[in-house]
């Protein structure tokens, strides 16, 4: 694949380093002193668990935020940004994290927030429109420029930003967990593009929790564990069982499905569900979609982008309006309570979405894990402060959220034990049947390993799980039904046995690989 | 008859919906149509207003000015397009504009209230005085009629003076404070009727609304109730009824004859004391039948 | 991107129990600024620093705190209430009209409510006036300031043709009708505090209650905070708005009963502009504007910085216009100290 | 006007070039408002409906308008402008005292600026106080609402100070000292049109030129849209914001100067919660006050809906009570019918 020398990486190779960059929030140690280096022409992958401080290093090399100590070299010398576009003007641009797009704007000017091209007349709209149909072209997605940003699924926003940061020409391009939204077939053609740059000289940091996925296109990886850089080996040394023990110490695997109990009655029945599209235009998102699922029964809901689980699950937790069908709840029809009353009742979501959906930023950890369970914590008129204390402390120990306690700003998380947070808020109403879309996003793989664990577990006591994911390897993990859906509808139903291949048919994407 | 537009300062307070409704109905009684707007002491609504007046081809114009100097541009403007205008209440400081400029004449009812006032205080005391809208012309004159009664009297000492913009919550509350500062003030004199009365109100949380002479100004309903139960030694009747049905007879007499009724301009109306003697005759608002 | 938001700040404010120096300096500083007035007005003014004028001060800080509350109530949910000023006005003018009798046509006969059915009454009215603001701005999704905005205007209208520009003003009541009492509110004293300033602290320490230990409480934060995110966490988030804009509704009407009280009388024009003042001391009490941050006690403290310094301006003789000039400075400068505290926490 | 601008809204208007109904349906509506206005006051008085009245009422609209154009930028990048009011008074007071003579002690000369000369001072005035409200906001990080409250509250109380609450009523200048001409704004017509109008159209076009065309529009949108994501791009957001309140201010001496000239009198009190109005304004005509979306359009719209609304009102003869009511009731009804329609949309 390439012939990078192992030990000591050639220095002519090297077009940016950081040298002893260390970084702290107050007493929140971020980065701890880490040497990094980037390639030419060669895609450098940073793994790493929930905040050990990837995308703090990331932001420091594109000159979003300035380190405490240490230093950046650029070509050999040694360079402090004193902004992003600083940095982009150096030839160094990012694609972030959590997404940053205006969203009352169109696609076209989004990608060229910042950097118009501009004629003596104003804007040349025509010029800019044609490089974003280009880009689009290029990135194989159907996206209309002139279409509002607010208006694009989750995926396609991603797939926006992911258009800006290419349109730099960019001679390095970070990429922090770009994927976390996009489908499998959407993955393969940003992984062409990402060949494509390379051959020409561009280099890529690369920031994924899709370990093997990663590995697909990665030339060097580099681990960071709680801020500090505890391991670094060119592609051909390692292999997915390298990085797992040196991310989070030993080796993980998803689980399998929890046996040797018998489920018991039937706790969620879906019958001819409808849901029309929100925006009007007429088409069922959900269409005439009926399941079952048991007590004890862990049920995964693979598809691709759009093909309507989302909807389905906001709308059997009652936030979206059904156009037909029934929902029954351990026997009781609960399509017309509130969705207030269906967590009541024991039915919740974990949404997909944790900045839009998930999370009050301006509430504490603990306040945001307890939000959703007052309830148990009343006596009487008010609340009490003890209760409240125990079920927030035992629910960070439950979902091992990586946080100083329950008071830290949940801003001061990192991605991963936001999502962490998130899911841990709904499992502290005691649920009877819980939803999860994506539960998976952002999270790292011992994470990941961690809720699959704890849900299986819950499982096992009775508990009725439905998630939904777009990666196959965690559909043939813990889930006892393996359920496809394509346009609304099921398209094929698997055991706990099917193949990768048999999946991803049903699901009308194409198999590459 | 045709129309005659009246435009009052806002009908929000007694005084100002009195001029309006009289002016009105004596317009209909005359045989005219008639609206009422109000500009609230904005020029520009004002301005606005007289705008539509001329576009409604109004055969008169009766105006309250929101402002000495600046209602000088909308008076012209009537003028210009034709239309005759009666200014009432208050002046502006521009002559032959105007036909008429129908005012109390707050100098002598100033000089009227303040010399009752030194009749209730007697001539030794420590008072405060409660200031109107600096903005508007009659503040400044009614306060200087006072002072120039009052400073005759070298043992009457005037502790403070507060502006209240002719507010009785900010009456109230100026008075609270004056209160702080000054304990043992034995009288209030006032540029109107609400500031004296947030003054009352204020003295009677205080306790101390008894020995305390409050004076006011205008005549108002309230006023002449607080007259009528003792907690205001007297008001200043401001003939508003009289002058605003004045200046539609003399708007009706022009319209008609293409004369003026009266030839001075400025014409001053004489204002009278209201107090517990004569306040049995108070009939109507703002009129003091005889 | 906006994951890590500010939020940052609040990091120390939900210490519970333990003592806390971040946040004694953070809600110390509108208390310093407090401190500072009430020392510069005390040298300026032999008779500012008195228990008698604290007490009257207080009982004026006491219209604009009940607003003041309300209205905190409202931005922590992420709204504004611009109707508060016209519906003290129109609370006002509804209980002055109720003292005076009512007029039954039908029975022929003229009812006098007890003073306590006319409190009741006009508590209901506020809270009503307040569900019209919640019922456009929940279930119609008219933008809070547009839906106020327009309230303020019909409210104050209505006031205006209620008593044709005219004030009420025997709110005292006739001892032969049995309604009196009215006055009491405004005139008497517990243990030589106003009752104003009583209702105020009662108040007070109720919304404070309800918001650190309430359910009701949480969700308010929580509504302010991240609608869709307390919505899919089971909070109601469309009744919690309609309460707290009732609520507010309702402190306006109290404000309107305290102050016709105070006055004796009951003028349709009332409370205009008290809304600026109210949300201006909801901010120097350290409120954000944009939901979810703010405590009761900070907008005490922001509600006794606006009266003192007013009342003290008065009391030193400054005039009316560098009172405007002074007012405006203080509002800039107590939000301008917030801020330099948060420019210096780490940043987003 | 701009694609983006009320835009997103409906999907639709991606459709480039064609014939599109949902938008033109959407910029109906506010459209058909003003349509229905007309209608209703052409069949209640038979003076509404003339050439004459229409430009009567639209040289009323202009002051409005110029400071809803200034208001909408503000609330496009995301802010809000309470201080417009104030600043036009002060404006106009400048202007008349210029205007007056300024006398230089030292020199013992009085000087008569030209009225060039006044009109540029008085906009660099504006912007001035415009640069202030930016600069708290921007660098200061005081939030947009506080900050423009309190330099609403300075603005006014120095233009009361500088005049003493009077008014300088001499603006025609005198031939001698050359600097007449300054009422040739208010009163001359060109073809027939107030100048006042004139140059609200002029303002009109440039300021949505410069939204479709410009950069500086684009970075408008995109600062109000998402303040972080336009940093992290390159967008000077802070600039962006100082400019965008140094626009407004300069829009509100405009209207000062409009308004001065108009009345050949300058008060101090001048634009008293005008800035209400502006902001009424802007918002029916669809707006949103989260920041990111608007168009100049849909603000003239609104401007003119109210500027007729209420001159109609007047002219058919509603008591001054009622009218209070209507304009807050037709506040709310044109705003609820753009929620409407936007509860149908497609969730973000
Ligand atoms: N603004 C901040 N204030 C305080 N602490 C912060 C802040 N931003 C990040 N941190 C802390 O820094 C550490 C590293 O965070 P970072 O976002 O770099 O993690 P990450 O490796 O990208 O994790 P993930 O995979 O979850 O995205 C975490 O412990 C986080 O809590
Ligand atoms: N038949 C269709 N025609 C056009 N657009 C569609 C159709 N079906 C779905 N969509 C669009 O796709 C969106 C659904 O995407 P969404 O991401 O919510 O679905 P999902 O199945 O939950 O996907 P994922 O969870 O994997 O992101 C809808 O908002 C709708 O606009
Ligand atoms: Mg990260
Ligand atoms: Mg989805």
């Amino acid at each position: 694949m390439n012939d990078t020398p192992q030990a000591n990486p050639d220095l002519r190779e090297v077009v940016m380093a950081a040298r002893d960059v260390a970084k702290s929030y107050g007493n929140v140690h971020a980065l701890k002193g880490v040497n990094f280096d980037i390639h030419r022409g060669q895609v450098t992958t940073l793994f790493g668990e929930n905040g050990a401080g990837k995308s703090t290093l990331m932001k420091i090399l594109s000159g979003v935020i300035q380190p405490t100590r240490g230093q950046i070299i650029l070509d050999g010398a040694p360079i402090s940004f004193a902004s992003s576009s600083h940095a982009q003007a150096l030839g160094v641009s990012i694609i972030h994290q959590e997404l940053s797009l205006a969203p009352n704007m169109n696609v076209r000017d989004n990608i060229f927030m910042g950097r118009e091209i501009r004629t003596p007349t104003g804007i040349d709209y025509a010029e800019e429109e044609r490089q974003t149909r280009l880009l689009m072209e290029e990135l194989e997605e159907d996206i209309d420029p002139l279409t509002p940003v607010e208006e694009l699924r989750l995926g396609q926003q991603q797939i926006v930003e992911i258009a800006r940061a290419l349109s730099v020409n960019s001679r390095i391009l970070i990429m922090d967990e770009p994927t976390s939204a996009l489908s499998a077939s959407e993955v393969e053609v940003l992984f062409k593009v990402i060949r494509d740059l390379t051959a020409r000289g561009v280099s890529i940091v690369y920031i994924s929790h899709h370990l093997e996925e990663a590995l697909t296109i990665t030339h060097h990886a580099v681990v960071l564990r709680d801020g500090t850089m505890t391991a670094y080996a060119p592609r051909d040394q390692i292999d997915l069982e390298w990085i797992v023990r040196n991310m989070v110490g030993e080796n993980f695997d998803l689980g399998s499905p929890p046996t040797g109990y018998d489920f018991g009655a039937p706790a969620l029945s879906i019958k001819d569900l409808t849901v029309m599209d929100e925006g009007g235009a007429g088409y069922a998102v959900v269409d005439g979609m009926s399941l079952d699922i048991q007590q004890g029964e862990i049920v995964c809901i693979y598809g691709l982008m759009g093909a309507g689980r989302t909807e389905m699950m906001e709308t059997v937790a009652g936030r979206l309006r059904q156009a037909g069908g029934t929902i029954h709840l351990h026997g009781q029809e609960v399509s017309h309570l509130s969705l207030a009353q269906r967590i009541e009742a024991g039915l919740c979501l974990v949404p997909e979405d944790r900045q839009r959906d998930g999370l009050v930023q301006t509430m504490s950890v603990g306040q945001n894990l307890s939000l959703a369970s007052i309830r148990q914590f009343t006596r009487g008129l008010f609340t009490s402060r003890k209760d409240e204390g125990l079920l927030i402390t035992d629910t960070i120990r439950d979902v091992t959220v990586k946080t100083d306690g329950g008071d830290a700003a949940i801003g001061s998380l990192s991605g991963g034990n936001q999502q962490k947070v998130v899911i841990g808020k709904m499992l502290a109403t005691h649920p009877t049947v819980i939803m999860l879309d994506e539960p998976s996003r952002g999270i790292d793989i011992g994470a990941k390993a961690e809720v699959f664990r704890l849900l299986a577990e819950r499982a096992r006591s009775g508990l009725a799980v439905l998630y939904s994911t777009s990666e196959v390897s965690e559909c043939l993990s813990i889930a006892h039904r393996i359920i496809v859906m394509h346009k609304g509808r099921i398209s094929a139903v698997f055991g706990p046995d099917a193949t990768k291949e048999q999946i991803m048919a049903a699901s009308g994407e194409s198999v590459a690989a | 008859e045709g129309l005659m537009t009246i435009i009052v300062n806002d009908p929000s307070n007694p005084y100002w919906f009195t001029e309006g409704e009289v002016a009105k109905a004596t317009a209909e009684e005359l045989g005219y149509e008639a609206k009422v707007s109000a500009h609230k002491g904005d020029t520009n609504t004002e301005s606005t207003l007289i705008d539509t007046a001329i576009t409604n081809k109004s055969a008169a114009i009766i105006l309250d000015p929101a402002n000495a100097d600046g209602s000088i541009g909308a008076v012209k403007k009537a003028i210009d397009a034709g239309i005759p205008v009666f200014l009432v209440n208050a002046e502006i400081n521009e002559s032959g504009l105007a036909k008429a400029q129908l005012v109390s004449n707050n100098a002598q009812g100033a000089a009227l209230g303040a010399m009752h006032w030194v009749e209730s205080v007697g001539d030794a005391g420590k008072y405060v005085e409660l200031f109107g809208a600096p903005s508007d012309n009659n503040a400044q004159t009614r306060s200087n009629g006072y002072e120039t009664v009052l400073t005759q009297y070298p043992d009457l000492e005037k502790a403070a003076m507060e502006v209240a913009d002719w507010d009785r919550t900010k009456g109230y509350n100026k008075m609270q404070s004056m209160l702080q500062a000054n304990p043992d003030v034995n009288a209030v004199i006032s540029g109107n009727d609400e500031m004296a009365l947030g003054a009352i109100a204020a003295l009677k949380e205080a306790g101390k609304l008894d020995g305390v002479i409050v004076g006011g100004f205008d005549g108002s309903p309230d006023a002449v109730e607080a007259v009528k139960s003792g907690e205001m030694a007297y008001t200043v009747l401001q003939p508003v009824a009289v002058f605003s049905a004045e200046a539609v007879r003399q708007a009706d007499h022009f319209i008609k004859t293409g004369e003026l009724a009266v030839d001075t301009e400025k014409q001053l109306f004489d204002c009278m004391i209201i107090d517990q003697s004569n306040v049995a005759n108070y009939t109507a608002p703002f009129v003091l039948s005889n | 991107m906006s994951d890590i938001s500010s939020t940052a700040k609040t990091r120390s404010s939900a210490g519970r129990g333990g003592f806390d120096i971040a946040r004694l300096l953070l809600e110390g500083r509108a208390f310093f600024a407090l401190i500072a007035i009430i020392v510069i007005f005390s040298i300026l003014s032999p008779y500012y620093f008195s228990v008698s004028n604290f007490l009257t001060m207080s009982s004026h800080v006491a219209i604009f705190g009940f607003l003041a509350i309300g209205m905190l109530l409202v931005i922590l949910n992420g709204g504004i209430d611009l109707s508060v000023g016209s519906t003290l006005g129109l609370c006002g003018v509804v209980a002055g009209w109720l003292m005076q009798g009512v007029t039954i046509e039908a029975a022929g006969v003229i009812l006098y409510p007890p003073v306590w059915a006319v409190v009741v009454l006009t508590l209901i009215l506020g809270a009503a006036v307040g569900a019209v603001n919640g019922v456009l701005i929940a279930f119609f999704k008219v933008p809070a300031f547009v839906a106020t905005l327009g309230v303020m205007y019909v409210a104050r209208g209505i006031a205006l043709l209620m008593t044709n520009g005219l004030t009420f003003n025997n709110l005292a009541g006739k001892a032969d009708f049995g309604n009196t009492g009215f006055d009491w509110i405004g005139f008497n004293r517990i243990g030589g505090v106003p009752i104003g300033v009583i209702i105020l602290a009662v108040l007070a320490v109720a919304v404070g209650l309800m918001l650190a230990r309430t359910a009701f409480g949480r969700w308010l934060y929580a509504s302010g905070g991240n609608e869709r995110a307390a919505e899919l966490s089971g909070v109601p988030v469309k009744r919690v708005q309609i309460a707290v804009y009732m609520i507010s509704g309702a402190c306006a009407a109290i404000a309107g009963l305290v102050l016709s009280s105070q006055l004796t009388s009951a003028g349709p024009t009332a409370g205009t502009t008290y809304e600026l003042t109210a949300i201006a001391a909801v901010v120097i009490g350290g409120a954000a504007l944009t939901g979810g941050r703010g405590t009761i006690r900070g907008t005490m403290l922001g509600a006794f910085v606006i009266g003192f310094l007013s009342d003290g301006l008065v009391i030193i003789g400054v005039s009316a216009y560098w009172q405007t000039v002074f007012t405006g400075a203080v509002i800039v400068l107590a939000v301008l100290l917030n801020s330099i505290q948060y420019k210096a926490k780490p940043r987003k």
